[in-house]
């Protein structure tokens, strides 16, 4: 059975095609990386899987059902800009997602439940490497830790489906690999289906079991807007085989590039 | 200094409708005219506002009351001459309570009031001939254009006004008139102030004046068509209808006949009256606060009387364009 | 190389200076024409000496009345205060719920945005009949002339600061399993209240502005009653002190609320560009 | 799956529904309120009905003025647009003059923003008397009293906008050889504008307000004029049609602001989160 | 002659010292890689360069003589975050540096001498890729297109010093590989020096001709906030010897991990 289902997806902006007829199936437990240049409409596609945004045609299926209306916890998400709360500290960020479940009145806990809340987000927090900055507020953090902020504060909710928006850009290659070290264990254990969008066709390949590049067929200036985008390549990644892999990857390399 | 223009603020009341008449009927003009000079009205909305501009230099002369002009421009220094006495309230300012019948009614309450003003000393009179004190009553401070508004509002029972606004506040069943100006005739008076340096230096400007005043008076007075549309258009001016514009006349006392105003001019009772006037201001702290007793700002009349401090005259009751006015040699 | 104007930043000296400056400049302007005016005529009341000045304060501040026992600055200050107090309160808890609503949930905005946007272009004074008759002549309706007064601009303001919060917070908050009343207590209020706090701010002037007005319509006491009541014999001396006190007592909610800002939500400072 | 109220959309017909329905309601309000106020005096003034305010509004609007020639409502509409536009453009130009130095100069802000700061707080109503006797009591100072009411909040709204513009843009400016007379012109100046006149439509009350006071005061025609002319009637059926023809003016100039701003700057609108 | 010397720089934020002593000599025409853990102040050190903030002790020379008190067109930047100008369109954003060059009165060019600029643009606006969003404003672009922008913008200008903060980082493979080959042919034309902060160490070794790593000593939670980072790696860096390169990569790579 496939577990999430496109079937020609389209999304138009004010009359300018951005994607068009997108179909895909993927199934239970897939870890999706998404590639495709500038602009093609990766954000676009991931926005519409939140239902951040809607279609302007098509449909998109979750165990066969048509996706909730709005944004709900089992798809977590991490934006390719800092979308963590900026009036709340390192631990309190985190603690959110355990807070409103916990709290359904107030949204808020307090007192040993509080405590308790905020030990089990420790292991998290350290996991991302921000255990020297728990009490700092967004604005006093870099770039990086925010994006590594972000991160855990997306999966503290173990949700089924995870977006990710190039949520490794502004890591370090250190802290990058261990958290595809984090991400890897997570998806194992959890059974996640994950979607990634990166630049970085390494990170793809290693962490993806299944790539897909996003690309417009029409490059002429005066035919962009009239066409959008779409997959253009769809490969399932086996990650037992690297040579098969280092193939791949010259040749999606080669395609995305463009030249 | 002489000079050929001079500015009069006037506000709307109805004992002062006659100038803006006059004057955009071209009467003013004439009379000036024939002076070789000119004289402009010039209309304030807020009456406080327009004894300020005066006291402050801004104007050659203002329409006044005997008590405003005691202590604003006079007890502020500035040398000020009565040229006309145009009328006395006789009515037109009162004492409404609500679902009370009597004046003796008033004790205790909360009177609502423009403070300091003539209506506070209406009170001040009032309260004391039926043998009571200020003290019997507490005074709240309301404006004069929100007056009527304020009586009928529920938590206000006791209010002191002046026309109009007495008047629509009367319209009201349950209020009743308690105490007015007819009991104490004459003290509240109604005047056309001058700079007195100025006019010392500008007698013509008291000569304009008073021809464009009585002949207002005369022409508004018939009570034929063209007296009826006179009155008429001066009630438009000031908000209201011919009707309303009578019944606000019928309490207001005008002296029609220049011999009548030269003659209270002239009288012991402007005297009596002024004293009055004057205890009642210095008593409210308003001949400046400083001020050790009432005499402190002089009072001068017609033929050298004086009340209070002869050195430091500031307020001139002159009763000459009048009795030019009555010689007919204007 | 000479810096550009934009990056020369003052000492702390300099600033002392320059803040003092064109307050040193008003003193002596008003000096001159005070004494030019005095000059004319010694009994002018319009920009009284600086002696007289002193003497009026001295008395208004430092005596009791003699008619009424108490000294008059502190009655009025109190009553003034008072009402201000209430009607500031009344207005930022009132503008709290319909902003938040009104900036969060669009079928309320659909509704109440428009008339908060009406209301706040009625001007209040020409409706004070109506309000009188209402909320009748005491203090309750010198409070309510302040709430409809400086409501709708609070209102309005937090409703356009909620539409200008990144949509990701809102989405965010979504995927993490936030209902919208948590999404409003814990996502939103917190954010806003510091810029609710900021538009109080701004809000003074204009709040001490009705109540002087409403002080000036009815009272028997207050700093606007006290204004009004003298303005009758244009005692300029009492007024300008008057004017002062007021002006003082604005700046120093305005500083205390900024201060309380900056105490209560230590996350508004951390991001802020240096001045 | 029920959504979340607050992605919940109403549609276009709702949205003018609801838009409506709290003025349906007040409409009604005030015919139940008329209706028992007239049952127990019939020549009660406060709440007229709608007949009489039919026949009022015929009479102001509809019909010259035997005695002047000119139909009242609009020779008083023009009088006080002249002097509320004026006012608006003047206090509007000195703001962004004034709030742009303030908010790009430390050495002016140094001086100026305290200044503009205690400015703001003073009650301009309570120097009435001054401005009068500076200004005269023509156009010019009805139209100062606008200027010294909304110019100081323009000014501190625009100084802190600018402040709160990311630090990065003039850096970048500077490093593109920019002076700081250019990065004013070219970075701030355009970007600011929109702000301003945001401000400036949160100012129409003020203004609104400054204006009526200031026609209360010494006029002969315009809106305020005739409301206070014809308050000390409680002539209710005359002022209620000029609150509602003044509020409607108002908002007629908040909104030609709001599609002026979209129109000369797309840029704003571009990035704006969808309501 | 040494170009850009650095000597003992120092810099604190509230008591807490993010560098200590670092030292740099830098040559003229120079492409110096900046590699680092996140949080560590490679930022801070661009700053420093551009002088946007100043050093709590320690000097900064250019050609020998302290570097001016504030930014100037000599030294250009490529912000981490966007740092282009909302208002303008990306015609007018990239023309923006010439138009106040060349306009000292009003920073604005009218008529010819206008559409005579706008063309000049024209040229850069091809090679960044942002030919058919001429006249869009930056609102309506992606991340990446933004960034790419930002990048033309400087370069108008010819800076001899050009400050990059992760340029490259929203940029997939295929624009960036065109952007490495337009950095390196600006880069041999114009004798311009760089400084490039990026977490992609591939990037760093191809385009650098040097690379300095930023680093903690201490790293004990407790030590952080009192010792700062500072310089721990300075390779030169040979373009022509791929082995080499390579090898040093490996080092680099594991030193900066961390483990
Ligand atoms: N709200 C919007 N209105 C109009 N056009 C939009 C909007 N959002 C995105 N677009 C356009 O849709 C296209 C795809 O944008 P999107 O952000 O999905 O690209 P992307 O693939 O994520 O690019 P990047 O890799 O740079 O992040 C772009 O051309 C962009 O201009
Ligand atoms: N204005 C500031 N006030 C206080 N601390 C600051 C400030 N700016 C930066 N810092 C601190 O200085 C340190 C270095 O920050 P910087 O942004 O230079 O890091 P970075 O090396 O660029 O990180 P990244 O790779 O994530 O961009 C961080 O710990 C940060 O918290
Ligand atoms: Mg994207
Ligand atoms: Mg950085």
């Amino acid at each position: 059975m496939s577990h999430v289902s496109v079937s020609n997806v389209w999304k138009e902006y004010d009359g300018q095609i951005v994607l068009e007829r997108v179909n895909l199936e993927v199934k239970p437990h897939a870890f999706v990386s998404i590639v495709g240049p500038s602009g093609c409409g990766k954000s676009t596609f991931l926005r519409m899987l939140l239902s951040q945004e809607m279609p302007s045609r098509g449909s998109i299926l979750v165990d066969g059902a048509p996706l909730p209306p709005e944004p709900t916890e089992e798809r977590g998400v991490v934006f390719q800009r800092y979308s963590v709360f900026p009036h709340l500290t390192v631990l309190e960020n985190v603690a959110f997602g355990l807070e409103v479940q916990r709290s359904r009145l107030v949204g808020r806990l307090f007192g040993a439940r509080r405590r308790e809340v905020f030990e089990a987000c420790g292991e998290i927090i350290a996991a991302v490497g921000l255990d020297a900055a728990r009490d700092k507020y967004p604005s006093q953090l870099s770039g990086g830790m925010q994006q590594r902020l972000a991160i855990a504060q997306a999966l503290i909710r173990r949700p089924r489906i995870l977006l990710l928006d190039e949520p490794f850009g502004a890591l370090d290659p250190g802290i990058r690999a261990d958290m595809h070290d984090l991400m890897l264990t997570l998806f194992e254990e959890t059974g996640l289906t994950v979607f990634m969008v990166t630049h970085d066709l390494k990170e793809a390949f290693h962490l993806g079991t299944r790539l897909i590049a996003f690309d417009r067929y029409r490059r002429r200036p005066e035919e962009i807007g009239a066409y959008g985008a779409t997959i253009t390549f769809d490969l399932p990644l086996d990650r037992s085989s690297p040579r098969e892999k280092r193939e791949a990857m010259a040749e999606i390399g080669h395609a995305v590039a463009g030249n | 200094a002489e000079k050929t223009d001079f500015k009069i603020a006037w506000t709307i009341y109805a004992g002062w409708m006659p100038w803006p008449y006059a004057q955009e009927h071209g009467i003013v003009k004439k009379w000036a005219d024939k002076y070789g000079i000119s004289i402009e009205f010039q209309q304030i909305n807020d009456y406080v506002e327009s004894i300020n501009q005066y006291t402050a230099g801004k104007f050659d002369g203002v329409l006044v009351t005997n008590m405003d002009a005691l202590t604003i421009p006079a007890a502020g220094g500035v040398d000020t001459s009565v040229v006309l006495v145009g009328d006395y309230s006789n009515g037109n300012d009162g004492v409404v309570l609500k679902g009370a019948k009597s004046l003796a009614d008033i004790k205790g309450q909360k009177v609502n009031l423009v403070e300091l003003s003539v209506s506070h000393y209406l009170l001040a009179r009032g309260l004391d001939s039926i043998g009571l004190k200020e003290s019997d009553v507490s005074t709240v401070n309301t404006s004069d254009a929100d007056i009527v508004a304020a009586a009928a509002s529920p938590d206000v029972t006791a209010v002191v006004a002046w026309n109009p606004q007495l008047a629509e506040i009367k319209k009201s069943p349950d209020m009743t008139e308690v105490f007015d100006s007819t009991k104490i005739p004459g003290e509240i008076m109604d005047l056309a102030v001058v700079n007195t340096e100025t006019l010392k230096d500008n007698p013509k400007l008291g000569k304009a004046l008073a021809g464009a005043w009585f002949e207002t008076l005369a022409l508004m007075a018939r009570d034929d068509a063209e007296g009826k549309a006179a009155r008429e258009e001066m009630a438009k001016l000031s908000g209201t209808d011919l009707p309303g514009y009578d019944a606000q006349l019928k309490t207001t006392y005008l002296y029609t006949d220049p011999k009548d105003a030269a003659a209270f001019t002239r009288s012991d009772d402007i005297v009596k009256y002024m004293d009055l006037v004057r205890s009642f201001s210095f008593e409210h702290n308003l001949l400046g606060e400083g001020a050790a007793s009432k005499d402190v700002v002089g009072i001068a009349f017609p033929g050298g009387k004086v009340l209070g401090d002869a050195a430091n005259v500031k307020l001139r009751f002159d009763d000459t364009y009048e009795q030019l006015a009555a010689d007919g040699k204007l | 190389m000479a810096r550009r104007w934009i990056n020369r930043h003052p000492g702390r000296a300099e600033r002392l200076f320059l803040g003092l400056l064109p307050f040193l400049i008003l003193i002596l302007v008003y000096a001159t024409g005070s004494a030019m005016r005095l000059e004319v005529n010694p009994n002018d009341k319009l920009l009284p000496s600086f002696a007289s000045l002193g003497n009026a304060i001295a008395r208004v501040a430092f005596s009791t009345d003699p008619r009424t026992g108490v000294v008059l600055l502190w009655a009025d200050t109190a009553a003034s205060l008072e009402r201000l107090v209430l009607g500031l309160v009344i207005a930022t808890a009132l503008s709290l719920v319909i902003g938040v609503v009104n900036g969060v949930l669009p079928y309320v905005r659909a509704g109440l945005s428009p008339m908060v946007a009406i209301v706040s272009m009625i001007p209040p004074m020409a409706l004070l009949p109506v309000l009188f008759i209402v909320f009748g002549l005491d203090e309750l309706s010198k409070v309510v002339l302040i709430v409809i007064g400086i409501a709708p601009f609070l209102m309005r303001d937090l409703e356009a600061r909620i539409l200008e919060m990144p949509g990701e917070q809102l989405i965010k908050a979504q995927t993490l399993g936030a209902s919208s009343w948590q999404i409003v207590l814990r996502v939103v209020l917190p954010q806003m209240l510091p810029r609710l706090i900021d538009a109080v701010r701004l809000s003074l002037g204009p709040a001490w502005l009705f109540l002087i007005s409403a002080e000036a319509i009815a009272a028997d006491v207050g700093l606007g009653y006290r204004i009004f009541l003298v303005r009758r014999y244009l005692a300029m001396d009492v007024i300008l002190p008057y004017v002062v006190w007021i002006t003082l007592l604005a700046l120093i909610f305005d500083i205390a609320l900024k201060r309380f800002n900056a105490w209560v939500f230590p996350w508004m400072e951390a991001g802020r560009r240096s001045a």
